[in-house]
């Protein structure tokens, strides 16, 4: 019973299928997973809208949106119904092919990165050998949409919005892959579903995720800091900055586009953190032994959730960088770290099982990051700010 | 026909492609994109003659291709950085502007 | 330590969180339609025309002299004066607007209006919700829209209106004085004593007001605020004699 | 040759031509990332699945975006429209150009007979290529690691402000 209920998904589909002749079936099959991702997570979508808007509202100390069904529960619906009977406005110089293409370029990529989670056993779409590059390969293509449609506006702020989402994702790409690298190092896979399975394992009841060890933690650190730069999270919003650009490069779209652009907002945000979960979080596994029961698409979704939640905290708290102090925090920070915990990872892969290999990782994390925090990061600027004339 | 001669032939044609445009363009980057264009066409070559050569499993022609990625990658950094610095000091990416070499 | 601060900063957003749920005092909102924040007294947003008694029309202190319509910077006032004449709050006969007409969509609540009025009829409203579907004609209030009474002034701005209505009172107390100064001066001259109405002696002699503001001028006047008031009635008068 | 490899043929094939034919420069830019998708599904066609991911990752995530930069930082999408788009001796190019495809295309049709035929898929895993990489290649892999670090040193050297010589 409990198996059934742990794969219920996967009964239901080959439920399905048998219906339909046998060369049928796996397409279906098939096509059955695609409509089931592109349900599944647009209405995550319009739950977390909600979430966010009123979990940012309890921290501001107010109400949240209350008015629209119980507890303000249906106020996405109302906010797609207003995008999408607005008007669709083209600028009249605007580059109409490209400006058309961004959106769906920007949607397409994003939800081509769920292909390879695994987001329950034996749940994923396409268990790819190099599931990993696959999913870095789509985040990077859609750096090329968000320059499509803030060049494509021609709009000083789209374009401003571009250029500077573009070379930020460039940035923090780099530390992103990275501290997915270490994972593959230990794990020896690029393939997701074995990651998970190498981090579903139990000592003493507790498991065996990689946010656990010196450089899993350090890891997860590093690569939140670099999915919520990558996705234009705050406090890394800089290319939708709504004081500074209006919105950035998608400024000037409007109704459905505009709903796309949201859409593949969040949705890049479901995946990535789907990924950092899959990464370090142990994916679909339970955090304990006992609760092993409990169906793994319920974990997996409930660590996405648990990431979801934290996004949300931070831009409840987060002031947004400046542009330099964005880049200098990349290259002179974030990348310099996963360099050195992916020499940690090594060291670990290669000391072997034993307590010095915990106190020799944790020494040289904390010691580089302590040395960081303190010399590089104040002399250029980045530490706590002098006010010259405040004060 | 063969499917190899089908791969070859379409890398061909992206070759000339790409060296038609480094030839004939004006912009300094336009050159560059013709460039990468005629080191993709190589790419596809050596992918193919590794898929439908004898060995395989050597991966001789597979990684070949991987490190000619690598290259280029490397060589477009190198190349429109070099552009961006001729543009700074000559405010043009007309290469037939650029026919002095003095600065 | 770096990142300190950012921990500091989470761990505050996180009490916030909580404690919205738990201490209503926390919550600085309120739910707007049903509940209401009481408005601060000197609250204004569009102005609105001052009545006495229960007949607006009757009432109405706007004597159509036109000083707001000219003195107003977005030009938002339209003031038609009428051809006849009907008695203002201190009996004497006055023209009145005809048409009174305010356009919100232009008015800049400046107060403006209500500074230069000397008549005290003009005052700033706290009325704000007056979203509309029509916003051509439903923006432009003509006068009936625009009366409301002394009462009503009293209860959005009190302080306000007791020092108003002092003023009127002391104004009116004046006129009265004058006007009976005058009659006893008339009825010394006709040798007929007439305590008659109040209004009767500015409409039986119009002559004699303004010889007897002449002899009111020099009196000291406390009201600081509008040293002019008491004699533009009989300004206003004087013309139609 | 199956239609699939038609469909991309004329992709990659469109693609490329536009990159060096279109007028406005970003559109050449985004032509070429057309073509540089093309091929990456040629490369997944041909079951060598790293190296078209490598391709879109490498390509259209860096390389792409990198020409993008260079094209918006010197305004050469502006300054194209003043001018023609060719250079003086773009016809010789062109004549260049046909001469090595029709060379290309003589050797290729010429030497049909003699290339293999449909072979087996060659079940290739990542860990195979990890382990060639390490193994036989490591020398050309470090060699291709020291390129890449002194492409990076030496591309900001190149694109650095000249502090020095504005004094």
């Amino acid at each position: 019973m409990i198996e059934r209920l742990d794969q219920i998904f996967i009964l239901l589909r080959d439920w399905l299928v048998h219906f339909l002749p046998a060369n049928w079936q796996a397409v279906v099959a098939t096509v059955l997973n695609v409509v089931a991702i592109i349900a599944v997570f647009p209405t995550l979508f319009a739950l977390v809208t909600v979430m966010e808007r009123k979990g940012l509202g309890r921290m501001q100390n107010r109400f949240g949106p209350n008015r629209v069904g119980p507890y303000g529960l249906f106020q996405p619906v109302a906010d797609g119904i207003k995008a999408l009977t607005k008007e669709d406005v083209v600028p009249f110089r605007a580059d109409t092919i490209v400006h058309f293409v961004a959106p769906l370029v920007l949607v397409v990529a994003v939800f081509m990165g769920f292909s390879v989670l695994p987001m329950g056993r034996n749940m994923v779409l396409a268990d790819m050998d190099a599931g990993l590059l696959f999913f870095f390969a789509m985040g990077a293509s859609t750096e090329l949409s968000v320059f499509m449609a803030g060049w494509s506006s021609r709009n000083k702020y789209s374009l401003l919005g571009a250029m500077r989402a573009v070379a930020q994702m460039i940035s923090y790409e780099v530390p992103l892959l990275m501290s997915g690298l270490a994972v593959v190092m230990i794990s020896g896979s690029l393939t997701l579903s074995k990651i998970v399975e190498a981090q579903n394992r139990y000592t003493f009841g507790l498991p065996h995720w990689y946010v656990f060890t010196p450089w899993g933690f350090a890891g997860l650190v590093l690569f939140s800091i670099a999915a919520m730069a990558e996705t234009n999270r705050s406090p890394f919003d800089l290319p939708e900055g709504e004081s500074e650009l209006v919105a950035g490069y998608f400024t000037e779209y409007s109704g459905f586009k505009f709903a796309l652009f949201f859409l593949g907002e969040y949705v890049g945000m479901f995946s990535i953190a789907g990924m950092g979960a899959t990464l370090f979080l142990g994916g679909w596994s339970a955090p304990l032994a006992i609760l092993n029961w409990v169906p793994s698409w319920i974990w997996f979704f409930g660590k996405l959730m648990i990431a979801m939640c934290l996004f949300i905290w931070i831009r409840g708290t987060m002031p947004r960088l400046r542009q330099d102090q964005l880049m200098n925090f990349a290259w002179k920070f974030v990348i310099p770290m996963t360099l050195v915990n992916l020499f940690v990872a090594a060291l670990w892969r290669f000391v072997g099982p034993g307590w010095a290999r915990w106190v020799v990782c944790w020494a040289i994390l904390i010691a580089f990051y302590v040395l960081m925090g303190q010399t590089i990061l104040r002399r250029r600027g980045l530490g706590p700010r002098s006010y010259r004339y405040a004060e | 026909m063969n499917p190899l001669t089908g791969y070859l032939l379409v890398a061909a044609l992206l070759f000339a492609t790409g060296l038609a445009g480094a030839l004939t363009r004006r912009n300094a980057i336009l050159v560059l994109i013709g460039i990468e264009l005629m080191l993709n066409a190589a790419n596809l070559n050596l992918i193919a003659f590794w898929r439908y050569g004898p060995h395989p499993e050597a991966l001789t022609g597979f990684l070949f291709a991987i490190f000619s990625i690598a290259v280029a990658a490397a060589e477009a950094a190198v190349g429109l950085g070099l552009v961006i610095s001729i543009y700074r000091h000559l405010r043009t990416t007309d290469l037939d502007a650029m026919n002095r070499m003095k600065g | 330590m770096l990142g300190e601060g950012l921990l500091k900063g989470l761990a505050e957003t996180a009490r916030n969180f909580a404690g919205s749920f738990v201490s209503e005092e926390r919550l600085t909102t309120v739910q707007y339609p049903e509940e209401r924040v009481a408005p601060i007294e000197n609250t204004r947003d569009f102005p609105f025309l001052v009545y006495d008694g229960d007949d607006w029309h009757a009432g109405m202190r706007c004597v159509a002299c036109q000083i707001c319509e000219k003195e107003c910077p977005p030009k938002c006032i339209y003031i038609e004066k009428s051809k006849d004449k009907k008695p203002d709050y201190v009996g004497k006969p006055q023209i009145y607007p005809a048409r009174f007409d305010i356009d919100i969509s232009v008015c800049m609540s400046c107060q403006i209006c209500v500074e230069v009025c000397p008549f005290e009829a003009i005052k700033m409203d706290t009325q704000f919700e007056l979203s509309t579907a029509d916003r051509f004609g439903g923006l432009l209030l003509d006068k009936q829209q625009l009366a409301k009474s002394n009462e009503y002034y009293h209860e959005i701005h009190p302080t306000e209106a007791a020092e108003v209505d002092a003023r009127l009172a002391e104004e009116k107390a004046k006129t009265e004085a004058k006007a009976r100064a005058a009659a006893a001066a008339a009825a010394a001259k006709a040798g007929a004593p007439a305590p008659a109405a109040k209004a009767a002696p500015a409409v039986d002699k119009p002559a004699a007001v303004p010889k007897s503001a002449d002899l009111a001028a020099p009196v000291p006047k406390p009201s600081e605020n509008k040293p002019e008031s008491p004699a533009k009635p009989d300004q206003g008068g004087a013309p139609d004699s | 040759m199956t239609p699939v490899f038609y469909i991309l043929a004329i992709l990659t094939l469109a693609g490329g031509l536009a990159a060096v034919t279109l007028k406005n420069t970003v559109h050449c830019a985004l032509a070429l990332t057309v073509a540089f998708a093309g091929l990456a599904l040629f490369f997944l066609q041909l079951d060598a699945q790293f190296a078209g991911f490598a391709q879109i990752l490498i390509y259209i995530g860096a390389v792409a975006i990198l020409v993008v930069f260079a094209i918006l930082l010197t305004r050469s999408s502006e300054a194209e429209a003043s001018g023609g788009i060719l250079s003086r001796h773009w016809l010789a190019g062109l004549i260049i150009a046909a001469a090595v495809f029709a060379v290309l295309g003589w050797a290729i049709l010429r030497g049909a007979q003699a290339l293999p035929q449909e072979s087996a898929v060659p079940a290739v895993t990542v860990h195979q290529i990890g382990t060639a990489l390490m193994g036989r290649y490591v020398l050309p892999l470090e060699i291709v690691a020291l390129l890449l670090t002194s492409a990076l040193i030496g591309a900001v050297i190149v694109a650095m402000h000249e502090k020095e010589s504005a004094k």
